[in-house]
């Protein structure tokens, strides 16, 4: 995959090998201040509000968020996507609920979320890979700073480590069901969430 | 139980044409029973020696009769052999109705060993 | 290494002769084979003399009992020995061997044609070779289709295994855990009361061939193994379930529905179970790294397992080998043949040891005429 | 358990050779159960014939019939390979 | 499908991933790759990456086969999930632990599984370093390695049940005990497998990879490992669950040993049943009364007796089964 850090403007643009066409951009904020109002937008469905809004406590690390990411490609492509936008898909394939609307409400966006992961994916020839309003960002520069218009908070880099200082283990514990006997070693830990990703749907 | 002395006792093989012949004995029941397979006309194809009752019954034709007898001395003994076969097994039979005891189950399984194998592999064991 | 096979050519001899006896099943087969000296190739193959079979046929519905077999054999036995050596043009100063099959199979039937076997031996003064069924089939093919170190799918009546050949023994690497695949076809062509003759197995493949719906079954390999009498409980009680109700015998009504009926219900145990077969196969011919596959045996006539096996080992651009029914229909030829080999390495089987045997496993032969 | 019942299958051949080779293939094979039956055999001369002498014991008739049963069809086939070959 | 539609195939569904088949098995076709799906590329390493492609089978009926491939695909990555979840451990021996490789990405309904790569090449015996499958370090591989030092003449008066004397022992296999030590340590990973209640369903010297792994040290451990437990420095990694199923029968644990033993017989005749064969039953035994002590749960002794019992009768079954016609 191609992995585009950009140190300056603290923005992540991920491609994978299998879908060249797709880039996706990943900005990592802390100290959000509006998550309510957020919310409350992607609740009138707010066209300029095309966005994945991720709750970060439920990652360990960044590849967590790509597994699941490529799995939602990989349904993608495969016409298997369950939920209604390409947006609400991805924070759905990190969830290993079945349920859309509880899977959203877990791994989305709450009231007085202070961390918060926003995702756009774009499809290079065609851009919007999920066509809506065509009057609406059309390139991941315009997105980025239509982002930062949006969300109130500290942009962050997007990297492992201040990941690592948002993980939240009980809530990782709840929400993927690991029950008590929860690994110690973060490594086998990461290949048990990871393959729960994988085998979402199954 | 005591064997004939062949060399000494001729008299019960003498007089018969050199047929087959078989002699039962029950001690239990001090039965001694000369079975002779008598003048004929005798036949390769014998009464007890056809296929089973349930082919039988099917109502197929049997194609597998034994070959008829040369008209040779030993084609001959084949069809005495045919007679004797016969008539030990009525003979037999008839005493088995006549005195059934009650080592029966185990007895015919023993018949079944002899006829059909040992094989009981069909079943599982456990 | 070259095993040499003529330390034991009789002098004055320019080959080999070998009848062969075989009765471990319904089928009775007499056959002739005579070897040339040196190994046996292409341009140096054996000449199959005679091989002349009679099958027991049963009524519809009916397995074959060991009983009514032997009968069947011990009332064909003399006239089909007669009948080869005629078709052969050969009389007893010919043959150099005489080969029974010693086993494995059903006690009665070995029995009252080993009986013939060895009174001839005596009789003519020819010493006997108890062959191994088994390896008769395997041989018989190797010389019958040139296959060199194929895999070998036995597929039988009484036998379903997976055999490669590994130093001087014929491994099994896979086989069935409970029932083998002619008795399971056999035994469903009782539950449908379809005709035995020319075989049950023959008359399920035609229905077969008519069927088109599939009907889902289990499908049970088991690593290399593969168990068979849970699909066959399965589709029994499907076919008693659509057949057999109380109601008159709707079984014998051959028309309309309950004919599509059977020809799919065939046609799905077949696709079934030889989809077990040719994936068991492919198993043993990735853990051995072979790519030649012979089929023998009954059930090898059957031309939709030949059908799927070419397609799986053309896929891995091997090679395919079968025999048509002349060879893999149980033969008296294949005992002649795998009999001489043990004969021209000096083995013969002494009168005492000609007692048959109902359990006598591929591997436990040692396989004296190769050496590769 | 004792060999109550018994019987004597006496079958005339014309030749030595035949009697010894019906013998020989007959007493090759085992009885299956030991402990419920015995066989015995012995060839002698009587009258110009060569007799073969089959001795059989068994706990009771039935077994006695099988094995009677078994042996004269074995037999039959012996003689009818001497017959044609 | 032929290789060659196969390999097509594959990358359409895998496009711009460089592709390497390394083996074809009965039912997958293994491609290796230097991609991870969705992890940038180190440029220091030359990681490996398994791909397992199960590709429909033309001989079967479309039916059959989409059951098939699909049920298997799922079921693998099932059980490599609830094997990891379930052992959450590096240690076979202390943690009660079974190794496997990680699930990394699935496509399940293409048939494809994305794993990690475990297990290197062995040295051909000419001393070749291949790059090729058919030497991967597999078990199979492995022990066929070893027994192809031993000396022809030797290999040719060697009958299948003869026990060697020690002293040829010794010089036939120069490493013998650390192939004791190896297959104990495979029986009591199997045992563990068990205790979980799995199946593995398919058993053999081929899936089982050998993983060499210096850093690790088996300890604590008062068994029936020798010297040191020195295992060639090797950790068996257990592979291809496709066939693998969850129960806790007897039964089925009874013929999953079975099976074993049997493809241990026919790969490796000669050293199966003096050796092989008891060693790997000897660590068996060994994985149950570790867990019966971690536990003070004498329960699992008795587990292991009741399968050895049925393994008896399984095995009697097979010899038992009547073979006519």
């Amino acid at each position: 995959m191609s992995f585009n850090l950009n140190k300056s403007d603290k923005s992540l643009i991920i491609s994978f090998k299998q879908f060249p066409d797709v880039e996706i951009l990943i900005l990592l904020f802390s100290n959000v201040r509006n998550s309510s109002e957020i919310k409350e937008n992607l609740l009138s469905s707010n066209s300029s509000y095309n966005y994945s809004f991720i709750n970060p406590k439920n990652l360990l690390n960044l590849e967590q968020l790509f597994s699941s990411i490529y799995k939602t490609l990989i349904n993608y492509k495969n016409n298997e996507v369950k939920s209604k936008t390409l947006n609400s898909e991805f924070i759905f394939q990190l969830s290993p609920n079945k349920n859309i609307f509880d899977s959203i409400k877990r791994f989305g966006i709450a009231q007085d979320l202070k961390d918060l992961i926003v995702l756009k994916a774009l499809n290079i020839e065609e851009k919007e890979i999920d066509k809506t309003d065509h009057s609406q960002p059309n390139s991941l520069q315009d997105h980025y700073k239509h982002i930062l218009e949006i969300v109130d908070g500290d942009l962050i880099e997007p990297n492992d480590e201040n990941i690592s200082k948002i993980t939240d283990l009980d809530l990782i514990r709840k929400n993927y069901k690991l029950g008590k006997e929860i690994s110690t070693d973060k490594q086998i830990l990461l290949k048990e969430l990871i393959g729960v990703i994988q085998l979402k749907g199954y | 139980m005591t064997v004939l002395n062949k060399g000494d006792n001729n008299d019960d093989l003498n007089g018969i044409e050199n047929r087959p012949f078989a002699i039962y004995y029950n001690i239990g029941e001090a039965i001694e029973k000369r079975i002779e397979v008598g003048d004929g006309p005798h036949f390769t194809k014998g009464k007890t020696s056809g296929p089973s009752d349930f082919v039988l019954k099917a109502g197929i034709k049997d194609k597998d009769k034994p070959s008829e007898a040369k008209d040779s001395c030993l084609g001959k003994l084949r069809s005495e052999l045919t007679t004797l076969q016969d008539k030990i097994n009525v003979y037999l039979t008839e005493r088995m109705a006549s005195n059934s005891s009650g080592n029966n189950n185990e007895e015919a399984k023993f018949e079944k060993e002899i006829l059909d194998g040992t094989a009981e592999d069909d079943e599982d064991e456990y | 290494m070259v095993v040499d096979l003529d330390q034991h050519l009789k002098p004055g001899k320019s080959s080999y002769v070998a009848i062969g006896l075989e009765g471990s099943a319904n089928k009775l087969g007499v056959g002739l084979i005579r070897h040339h000296p040196g190994q046996l190739s292409l341009s140096n193959r054996a000449e199959v003399l005679a091989n002349i079979r009679d099958t027991y046929i049963t009524p519809p519905g009916e397995g074959f009992l060991p009983r009514d077999t032997a009968r069947h054999h011990r009332n064909w036995v003399v006239r089909l020995i007669k009948q080869a050596l005629d078709e052969a043009r050969l009389g007893k100063d010919d043959i150099d061997v005489i080969c029974f099959t010693k086993g494995p199979g059903m006690g009665a039937p070995l029995q009252s044609v080993v009986i013939a076997a060895r009174t001839l031996s005596l009789l003519w003064d020819i010493p006997l070779v108890g062959v191994n069924h088994c390896i008769g089939h395997i041989e018989m093919g190797r010389e019958i289709t040139g296959a060199h170190n194929p895999v070998v799918l036995y597929v039988s009546g009484g036998n379903t295994q997976v055999i490669a050949y590994s130093k001087q023994k014929y491994r099994i690497f896979g086989e069935t855990l409970d029932i083998a695949i002619g008795n399971c076809l056999d035994r469903f062509a009782r539950t449908l009361e379809i005709s035995n003759d020319p075989s049950p197995g023959y008359n399920i493949e035609q229905l077969a061939k008519k069927g088109k719906h599939f009907v889902e079954l289990p499908y049970t390999v088991k690593g290399m193994d593969l168990s068979m009498s849970g699909i066959l409980a399965y589709i029994d009680e499907i076919a008693n379930t659509l057949f057999n109700k109380k109601n008159a015998k709707p079984l014998q009504n051959e028309e309309g529905k309950n004919k599509n009926k059977k020809n799919n219900l065939c046609f799905s145990l077949q696709e079934c179970l030889f989809s077990m077969l040719v994936e068991i196969t492919e198993r043993a011919m990735a853990h051995v790294n072979s790519n030649e596959v012979l089929i023998v045996g009954g059930v090898g006539c059957n031309e939709r397992l030949q059908e799927m096996m070419k397609i799986m080992v053309s896929d891995r651009n091997g090679s395919i080998f079968a025999t048509d029914e002349r060879f893999c229909i149980d033969n008296g030829i294949m005992i002649a043949h795998a009999g001489l080999l043990s004969y021209r390495m000096g083995d013969t089987t002494s009168l005492e040891d000609t007692v048959c045997t109902q359990q006598y496993r591929t591997d436990q032969v040692l396989v004296k005429w190769r050496d590769d | 358990m004792s060999f109550t019942s018994s019987l004597t299958l006496n079958i005339p051949f014309q030749l030595q050779n035949q009697a010894s080779i019906a013998l020989k293939t007959l007493s090759v094979d085992p009885i299956l159960r030991p402990d419920d039956a015995k066989v015995s055999y012995l060839i002698s001369y009587i009258s110009n014939c060569h007799y073969l002498h089959i001795d059989l014991y068994a706990i009771s008739d039935r077994v006695l019939r099988v094995l009677a049963n078994n042996i004269i069809a074995s037999l039959k086939t012996i003689v009818e390979c001497f017959d044609e070959f | 499908m032929s290789r060659d539609l196969i390999e097509r195939k594959a990358l359409l569904l895998l496009p711009h991933i460089p592709l390497l088949v390394v083996s074809q098995g009965a039912e997958a076709i293994i491609f290796q790759t230097s991609v991870h799906p969705y992890l940038p590329q180190l440029t220091s390493s030359d990681s490996i990456y398994i791909i397992k492609y199960r590709p429909s089978k033309p001989y079967r009926h479309p039916i059959l086969d989409k059951q098939i491939t699909k049920h298997r695909t799922l079921n693998e990555s099932k059980l490599l999930l609830k094997l990891l979840s379930l052992s959450n451990s590096n240690d076979i021996i202390n943690d009660g632990a079974v190794l496997t490789p990680s699930l990394i990405a699935t496509d399940i309904p293409n048939g494809l599984i994305w794993l990690q790569f475990v297990g290197h090449f062995l040295n051909d015996p000419d001393g070749v370093n291949q790059k090729n499958f058919n030497n991967i370090s597999s078990l199979k591989n492995y022990l066929w390695s070893i027994e192809k030092k031993i000396p022809l003449h030797i290999h040719s008066n060697l009958k299948e049940d003869d026990i060697i004397s020690q002293s040829l022992e010794k010089s036939i296999i120069s490493i013998n005990y650390k192939i004791k030590n190896l297959l104990t340590l495979i029986g009591i990973e199997i045992a563990n497998l068990h205790i979980f209640d799995i199946c593995h369903g398919d058993l053999t010297s081929s899936n089982i990879i050998l993983q060499k792994n210096s850093n690790y040290i088996l300890k604590g451990i008062n068994i029936d490992i020798e010297n040191d437990t020195d295992t060639d420095g090797y950790l068996p990694y257990l592979i291809d669950f496709g066939l693998s199923f969850q129960s806790n029968l007897i039964e089925d644990k009874a013929v999953d040993l079975y099976l074993l033993e049997k493809a241990i017989i026919s790969t490796h005749p000669l050293f199966a049943n003096n050796y092989y064969n008891v060693w790997l039953l000897n660590g068996y035994k060994t994985g149950y009364q570790l867990k019966s002590k971690k536990l003070n749960n004498k329960s699992y002794i008795n587990q292991h007796k009741t399968i050895i019992k049925r393994l008896d009768l399984v095995r009697l079954r097979g010899r038992k089964k009547s073979m006519i016609g």
